[in-house]
Parts: C-alpha cells; structure tokens; sequence
C-alpha cells in the first residue's frame, strides 16, 4: 500500500476545501467571485490555469443503480468506499484464475494508477446533470450505431478501439485506469493542454478567430476558447466521424469549462450536445488536482505489439475453429 | 593559348572586318549599357543560329576563314543541301529530314567572323581527340545503344527524353531550331532563360562556392562574375549523363559573354574536361539580338514520340 | 491571334522578370544578424526573447541533410509528385564523421529506406529530424516549461527550463532541458532510444546520441536553428547542422492533426487482417 | 432515507464497477485456457509503451532455452514511483504467472510477477528488491 501514499498529498487540502465549497463548486461559474481575490493571474491578467494536473479518481462516471437518488455520499461513506476500492479493484487479486476476467485485469497493481479517492465534492457519479448522474438515454440513431460498435470483433485493426490502436484517447478528458495527467500551458492568446495518452498537445487559440472550415474533421475537433470571469470556456467543433465519445457522431459540439477553483484545483466539467445520438444535453464535473509530477512519453504505436499479437491470435485461432493447424 | 588565338583572330579580324566580335577586342564597353547598378548590360533576347559548322569540315582543312564571295557561296549552297525539303538521297536519308524545311530554323548566315567553324581552339577548328577513358566510354554508350535501342525510355537520347536539350546548354550551341535565349539580369544574378527545353538558368554572382560536389545536375552548378566587361561562368557539378561531344561528369566548363554592340554578344566557352579530352578546347559563337519572343516549350508534356518509338520497337519484336 | 499569343508571352516574361528581381531581394541567412536584432520580450516578464509561435523549416534536410541532387522517387505510381526535391545539404562541410561500421550501416539504410525509416511507420521522429520535417511545429513558452508542438505524428516534447532532472528511460523525442545563453535558447537534449533517423536518405544515430539544439532569433519571423550532433558509439567526433526556420505569418495559422498511425496500420498490419472468403 | 449499512452494501458494488480497462483488451491477446508459470533471467527489458515488455530466457527441464517475452502495463506509472530503466536489471530471476499469447507464440502476459521468494516487484520503496539494489528487502 506504500506506493499509494505518494497519491494526492494535496488531497486534504482539497477535501477542506471541497468541504466548505461543496453547495457551489461543481457548476460553473458561481464559484467565481468567492474566489476572485484569491485568483492567480498570469502576467498578462489572464486567470491562471497552468500546472501538472491529475484527474485520477474512484467516482464511477455514472451513478451506480445501488445508489440511486443519493447525490452524495457523507464523509463515512466515502471514506468506506475508497477502502474497498484497495481491495475490489486491486489487480493482483486472483479470484477466477483462468478466466477471461483473471486474463483481463492484465497485470499486477503496481503498473495503475487509477486514483484511490472519491472526487473532493463526494458526489456519486462524476455526472452532474441529468441529476440522476446518468448518461441520458440514446435516440434510436445512436442505439443503432452503439449496436454496430458492439457487434465489432478482431478482424482488423479497424475493430479495435482508437486506444488501442494507439490513435488517440480523444476529448472529453475522463479518467483513466492510469497516466490520468495533463499539463497546462498558457501564453497570451492560447492555452495549451498536454495530454500524456497519447501524447497530444492540444492547442487553443483564444483570440476569437472562427472555426477551420467545415471539410477539415479532426480527432480532436477545431477548439476555440475564451474567458467568462474566471472561467475559461471552450468550445470544440468539427471532430471527425471515426471518433465517438460514448457514441457521439461529427457533429458533437463539445463545451468545457476550466475554472480554478483554489491553488491545487482546477474545476473541470464538460458538456455533450448531439441531439442526434443523445435525447438530452449533459454534462460532468471532475476536479483536476495539481501534482508535482512530470509528464513522461507515451509513444504506444512505436511499441504496440499488443495490436499484432491481438490480430494473430484471432487469426490463429480462427484456423483452428475451421480444423486447420493447431495452434503451436 | 588562348592569347595565341586571340592574336591570330584579331589579325583576320583587322583584316577583313572594321569592329571584331571577338571577347575582349570590343572597346572596352563604351557606349554599351550598363544596369542601373552598373554591371554590363547583357539582357534582351538573342539568337545563336548560324550555318557556320561546329567543327571544320575536312574539305576546309587548313583554311580559318572565309572570304566574302565564299562566304556567300556557302550560304547559297547551305540553303540548297540542308534543305529538308529535298527529297532525295534514299529512304533513311529522307526519313532523316523528317519535314518540311518550314519547321527548320537553323538560320541561313555564316558567322560575322566568316570563320570555317565554331571551333576556334585548337586552331584546326577541331574539337580535340577524346582519351582513350573517354573513348571507352563513347564505345559503351555505342555498344549499348546496339544492344538495347530502344528497350526502353533510357535507351533514348535526353534530348527525345525532353530532358536537356543537347545544345542548349551549357554550352550553348547552335541546334535545328529554337535557337533562342533571354537574358535578365538583377542585382547579384543572371538568369538565361532557355527556349529548349524551357530551363531558367540562374547564375548567382556574389562569389559563394559552387554547390557540394556531391550534387550532380544536368546543367551543372553555375557561379558567375564580371571580368571588366566580360561575364565569365563556370559551370562544374554535371551529371555522368550529361555530355557535351563526349565530356564527363567532372568537365569544368568556362563561358565568357562579351557585348560587343548593341545587337551581340560574343559568346565563347572553353570546355576543360581532362578526363575526356586530349587538351582543353573553346568555340566562339555570337549571339544576335532577335525579336522574340521566347515561346513555351513544353517537350514531355506531349512527347507523344517517346510512346511511338517504343511502341514501333515492341511491335518490331514480334 | 498573332496579337493573344504574344500578349500571354509577354506575361510569362515578365513574371520571370519578377521572379528575377524577387531572388535579388532575398536576404541570406548570413546576413541576419542576431547582433542587431533584439526579439520582443516574453509576456512572463522574465526578460527572456519570446519564441512563441507556429515555425516551419523551408528545406529538404528531411530527405537527405547533406547535398543532394533531385531524383525519382521510390513510388513508381507518384511519379513526379513525390520524386525527391534537391537541397544543398544543412550539415557544416557537408560531411558526417561516421565511423567505418556506422558509414556502410548508413548506405544499407538508404538502400533499405522504404523498409527501415521510422517515419514510415509514423513513429515519432525525434530531435533533431522533427524540426525540418515538412510540417509546422509550434513553440509554447513559459519560463519554466517550453512546450514543443509538433504536426507530425502529433509529437510532442517538453523542454524542462534550468532543471537537472534525468528521464527514467530511454524515448524517442528525447529528454530535453533548456537554458537561456544571452538571446538563445539552448536546447540539451538526451535518453534516446536509438530508434531514430536524422532523414530519409538512411543518416541515423545510436542510443547514445546527445544533441545540442540552439534557437536564436534574428529577425521578427526567423529563427536561425543550430544543432551540434553528438553520438561516439557512432561518428568519430561532434558535427552540426544549421538552418533558418520560418514563422508561419498566415492570420489563421494553426497546427492541424497529421495522426498517421491510421495510414500505416494497412501497411503494419495487413498481413494480419481477416481473409474474406 | 437510506440506512448506513445499506449504503455501505451499495458501495461494494460500486467498488466492483469502476472499469478497470487497460490499453487494450487482454482478454483479447492471451488465453485464459494457457495459464503459464515460468521461472526466467531477466534479458532485457523493453520500457515502452503503451506496455512494457520484459524479455526472459527460460531454462527447460531438458536443458534448453525459451525466450518469453512478457508484456507488463505502462511504464509511466512507475516512473512516478522512482522506478527507471536500471530498476529491473538484467539476470534478475524472476517469476511469471500468467497466460499464453492466443496465437500459440512465446508470449505472456505478467499476470502476477513476483521474484522466487514470493516478494512483489517494484513494491514499497524507490528500490526495486532486486538482486543488487541496495535498498532491496534484506534477504
């Protein structure tokens, strides 16, 4: 458990923090003028974002159905829940050994690093609205579409996941099973986040200038930011259709809102408009907590043999299914 | 060698012409142009044709110049032999004229000099014995051509691969037609603008070194400068490909372009190429001031021969 | 018609006139001074020169960084399109000090390109190799932290200002840390993997390459780019290479995603996908 | 209102929900039904990601060599904790309980590796408990 300790050491700081703030911090903008005196600027009299920041946390992105109609939990509660989490979600744990759940926790738990705290709010799902904290429901195009996604196999490399074939992690920001780090850079007229998986620098021009035009489809759409008060607000446009959040189509206009909420806080929530694919707006709330860690290279295609070995061991054991050569 | 030639030259020249168009005889630039930032002005539009042979022809042997009554002799009957329209002399002689002669335009003038050839180094107006490096190579090139004519588009000449066009430099020497050149000039450069095959030739002048010998080009690597008058260029860094009548890749090719009036140039260049030729050799060639303009010349844009020829070969085969 | 015909000659001379007249103008990289240039100061207040910007080198080092002559390119289907552009070289004396090993290792390189080059594969290109790719990279400074953001392959490199953090492990874009000498940035850059190519002409280094990367601005929009090569499991000594890069002035400039990974994955992995009967 | 107690049964499935996925689906590149354990050298280790890889020489009962290659998680995380490139020398023995690569070659994944007392890796400290690191667990 020692290599837990070295997590969050702001964390109690937050958690007073969180504890006093609680009623406001998550929605956007009414922390505001509360905290303006306290507000770090940069030279230039833009608030200051910058700084490592980690959004590792155990809140589930939805709220559990056990929990239903509970927003939050209480300090014992949380408390509870975070030690359970040590042992249900630890991965050197063998239950089931020899089962594809045994094979699928991977490795041992010292290579994670998916946060051992609930978020400082204690809110039970990092959804804030719909107040229900779930995702709402999909419209009868993205039911279609998210069918198709899960009938996919391992024929090739297009079946796979955008992580795994090392493409990209995509936008929103959501955490992670590790590497849940990004870094924040500001100069006058951009901010700059530096995503650690997989390694993309996402620059935001906040200058007003319009969006690319609209033939030019990115993985990470076409971003534009600005400051409300101490907010910053960006809006993202123009994705491509190869990349989906939660089964969103090329027309998903994404807002973020970044505000700092104390020195080692900075509030992060995001929402998802796509009235095609989703029957309502929604948004979630996740707190990013500074650390003083480095962000180190991630270079995955460079070193994806699991891409290879996953192909060729469907290829092999397809011959085998068809009565050909045994697998070696 | 040069200070040989250029007594015996300017002897003939007195001689037989008031104003000699040879470089460095031209009184030294007075009353010719200059550019607003002084250097001699070289631009316009200029022509090299002329029916004065590159080499001495044998039946000459031994005579440099010709008189005005040969000289126009020589006209006369080039008009007539070179005729394209002419059709005798057997089938691959004929085939050989290809067309009519209006397609022609290898102009109808012996050079102002009268001299017997473009040649004017060696005095035997001669382009001087290849060595026998050389000559191996020219026998190489020959055998292949036996074996292989036209197995492909290597096979081929560059000139019907609209790659260089043999005589357009550098040097520059007088061809069948489009015998035409623009000069420009700007402050630290001249350009030469070539018809065949439409090839902007940019010739720095501030003295900065040639290009890594490790970049070969088909027309070289130019550095030029002013010699009082006189715009000397040297030309190194040519490709294995390129062949000036059996020059290799490391020939250091020299050209001087005097104005002498205001409709010429004197143009010479001496081609030192130890490695193919005996001894270094120069030509003198003016360059005439003509109308114009350059016309484009797009050569593999609809170099519709490369296919028939290839075509014909393939269809031979069978 | 006689009359069109020369009218439309006309103007092609007199762009080539133009074109003549432009080359005259064209500074040369020489005749920047660093010495008289004094570059706007970064909005940190630090008194530092601001670097801040999209740049892009104008050459063809990515091909070949020594002299080259144009030649046809590997695709007989492109032909012209992407046959290999000339260059006069970027490295000082044209010449790489290679070891005897290292220069035959080059030449299989370069004949062995389409198989061997990592850009290829779209893995990340490295330093110095990301800087003259034929893409934009931009520069996001502050004082402690100077991003480097580049088009390609969305990499990307941090460079740690005054720091002495080692990297924990060998990378490909390497472990930079940065230090101000008057106007320029010097740029210490190690822990490679070796995994890298300077160019496509097969130039390479080993996992002991030290690279030493100095960008000093001369005037408003160019950066004049020095970099010292350092690699004794390689070359017999240190060589440099230099050239100018260029700020990218469009109003609207912007680094777009260049995510190659989904043009290789055919290639990389074809082999692997799923016959159809 | 919810009782406590109900709450606290809640959060164990909670607990049990958080996804845990990883870079990409192992369940999809090694076979539950080719369970391994092998006694290895340690050779060389690649510290890559999105996995790293830990190359192993395995000595048979008859004398000859295997050469596994295990693959393990990011090594980002470790970093983190102080763990580098020299924290898992070459020659350290290790041992890999784990499954077979579904294609049938000599690759694992690093289920549970551990060294041949049972002591986890990279566990506890900057050190490693490997043979030679100093601050290896006395043993």
């Amino acid at each position: 458990m020692a290599i837990y300790e070295k997590k969050p050491s702001n964390f109690s700081a937050a958690f007073a923090f969180a504890i006093v703030a609680l009623a406001t911090a998550t929605v956007s903008g009414q922390a505001r003028n509360t905290h303006d005196r306290a507000q770090p600027r940069t030279p230039w009299g833009d608030p200051d974002v910058q700084g490592v920041w980690s959004i590792a946390t155990i809140t589930p992105f939805e709220r559990p159905s056990a929990l239903a109609g509970k927003e939050v939990l209480t300090e014992l509660e949380a408390a509870e829940l975070e030690k359970t989490n040590l042992t249900t979600n630890n991965q050197d744990r063998r239950d089931g050994a020899g089962t594809d759940a045994d094979v699928a926790r991977a490795y041992n738990d010292f290579w994670w690093d998916r946060g051992t705290k609930v978020v400082p709010t204690r809110q039970t799902s990092l959804v804030v609205d719909p107040p229900d904290g779930r995702v709402p429901a999909l419209t009868p195009e993205g039911q279609k579409r998210a069918a198709d996604r899960a009938a996919r196999g391992y024929d090739s490399w297009e079946d796979r996941s955008l992580w795994e074939r090392c493409i990209t992690r995509g936008l929103p920001m959501i955490p992670g099973p590790y590497n849940n780090n990004y870094q924040i850079l500001q100069t006058p007229g951009y901010v700059v986040i530096l995503h650690e998986m997989i390694h993309d620098a996402r620059i935001i021009p906040l200058d007003g200038r319009p969006h690319v035009g609209q033939n030019i489809r990115q993985w990470f759409g076409d971003s534009r930011g600005r400051w409300e008060g101490n907010t910053l607000v960006v809006d993202t446009k123009n994705f491509t259709d190869k990349v989906s959040f939660r089964g969103s189509t090329k027309n998903l206009h994404l807002i973020e809102r970044f505000t700092r909420i104390d020195r080692d806080t900075v509030n992060y929530e995001f929402t998802i408009d796509d009235p095609a694919t989703f029957t309502k707006k929604w948004t979630a709330a996740i707190p990013m907590t500074n650390t003083d860690e480095l962000i180190y290279e991630y270079a995955c295609h460079e070193g994806n043999y699991g891409m290879v070995n996953l192909l060729s061991g469907a290829r092999v054991q397809e011959k085998a299914a068809e009565g050909g050569d045994p697998a070696p | 060698m040069m200070h040989r030639f250029a007594r015996t030259t300017m002897i003939v020249a007195g001689v037989l012409l008031a104003g000699s168009t040879l470089a460095g005889q031209a009184p030294a630039g007075r009353g010719l142009a200059r550019t607003p930032w002084g250097d001699p002005d070289l631009q316009g539009l200029w022509t090299n044709a002329t029916i004065t042979p590159f080499e001495r022809p044998a039946s000459l042997s031994g005579k440099e110049v010709l008189t005005e009554r040969e000289a126009a002799e020589y006209e006369k009957e080039a008009l007539e032999t070179r005729n394209a329209d002419n059709r005798g002399g057997g089938t691959d002689a004929d085939l050989g004229r290809a067309y009519n002669q209006f397609w022609y335009d290898r102009g109808t003038k012996v050079v102002g000099t009268r001299r017997t050839s473009l040649v004017v180094d060696p005095p035997d107006g001669r382009v001087p014995p290849l060595t026998p490096d050389a000559q191996q190579r020219a026998a190489a090139r020959a055998e292949a051509r036996r074996r292989s004519p036209a197995d492909g588009p290597e096979d081929r000449s560059l000139a019907e691969r609209c790659i260089l066009w043999p005589t357009a430099g550098p040097p520059m020497i007088p061809g069948g037609y489009n015998n035409n050149y623009q000069i420009l000039q700007a402050p630290g450069y001249v350009v030469i603008l070539t018809e065949m095959i439409h090839d902007a030739r940019i010739i720095p002048l501030d003295g900065r070194p040639h290009a890594p010998s490790g970049i070969r080009q088909w027309m070289g690597d130019s550095r030029g400068r002013w010699d009082g008058h006189t715009l000397v260029v040297t030309t190194t860094n040519f490709t294995d490909k390129t062949n000036i009548r059996g020059s290799g890749p490391n020939m250091r090719l020299v050209e001087r372009f005097t104005r002498v009036d205001a409709d010429t140039i004197d143009y010479q260049f001496t081609v030192d190429d130890p490695a193919s030729f005996t001894r270094s050799w120069t030509a003198a060639i003016p360059m005439t001031k003509t109308e114009g303009p350059i016309f484009e010349y797009a050569c593999h844009e609809g170099n519709y021969g490369m296919t028939n020829l290839l075509r014909g070969a393939r269809a031979q085969e069978k | 018609m006689r009359t069109r015909i020369r009218g439309a000659i006309v103007a092609c001379g007199a762009a080539v006139g133009l074109a003549v007249a432009s080359l005259a103008v064209l500074p040369t990289a020489s005749g920047q001074s660093s010495a008289t240039y004094k570059a706007p100061r970064s909005a940190f207040k630090d008194g530092k020169p601001d670097l801040n910007g999209i740049w892009q080198a104008n050459n063809t080092a990515n091909w070949d960084i020594q002299g080259h002559a144009a030649r046809q390119g590997p695709i007989l289907e492109l032909g012209a399109a992407f046959s290999v552009p000339a260059g006069l070289g970027v490295v000082e004396g044209d010449d790489i000090p290679y070891q005897p090993w290292a220069a035959a290792k080059k030449k299989e390189n370069a004949a062995n390109w389409l198989k061997l080059d990592p850009e290829i594969k779209c893995y990340m290109p490295g330093v110095p190799r990301a800087t003259y790719m034929p893409f934009p990279f931009q520069i996001v400074q502050t004082p402690t932290h100077i991003l480097m953001a580049y088009e390609f392959a969305s990499a990307s490199r941090t460079i740690y200002m005054n720091s002495k953090d080692e990297s924990p492990a060998d990378t490909w874009m390497g472990w930079s840390r940065g230090r101000w000498e008057g106007d320029t940035l010097v740029v210490d850059v190690n822990a490679f993997n070796g995994e890298t190519w300077f160019d496509r002409a097969g130039n390479f280094h080993s996992d002991a390459l030290h690279v030493v990367e100095r960008y000093t601005p001369v005037s408003r929009d160019v950066l004049q780019y020095d970099v010292t090569i350092e690699d004794p499991k390689v070359f017999t000594r240190p060589w440099k290479m230099s050239m100018p890069l260029y700020r990218r002035v469009e109003k609207n400039a912007q680094l777009l995603e260049y995510k190659c990974v989904e043009f290789v994955e055919e290639l990389m992995y074809g082999h692997l996908r799923k016959k159809t009967k | 209102m919810r009782t406590l107690i109900s709450v606290l049964a809640a959060l164990s499935v909670v607990g049990a929900t958080v996804p845990v996925r990883a870079h990409h689906a192992f369940a999809a590149e090694f076979d539950a039904k080719k369970p391994i354990k092998l006694e290895g050298t340690v050779t060389r280790v690649e510290w890559i990601n999105p996995h790293a890889w830990l190359h192993i020489d395995v000595k048979r009962s008859d004398g000859t060599i295997e050469k596994w290659m295990i693959e393990g998680g990011t090594p980002n995380t470790l970093f983190r904790r102080g763990v580098n490139k020299n924290s898992l020398p070459v020659g350290t023995v290790i041992i890999v309980d784990g499954y077979q690569a579904k294609d049938g070659t000599l690759k694992g994944n690093g289920r549970d590796i551990t060294f041949p007392d049972g002591r986890k890796l990279f566990i506890g400290s900057t050190g490693t408990g490997a043979p030679g690191d100093p601050q290896a667990p006395p043993k």
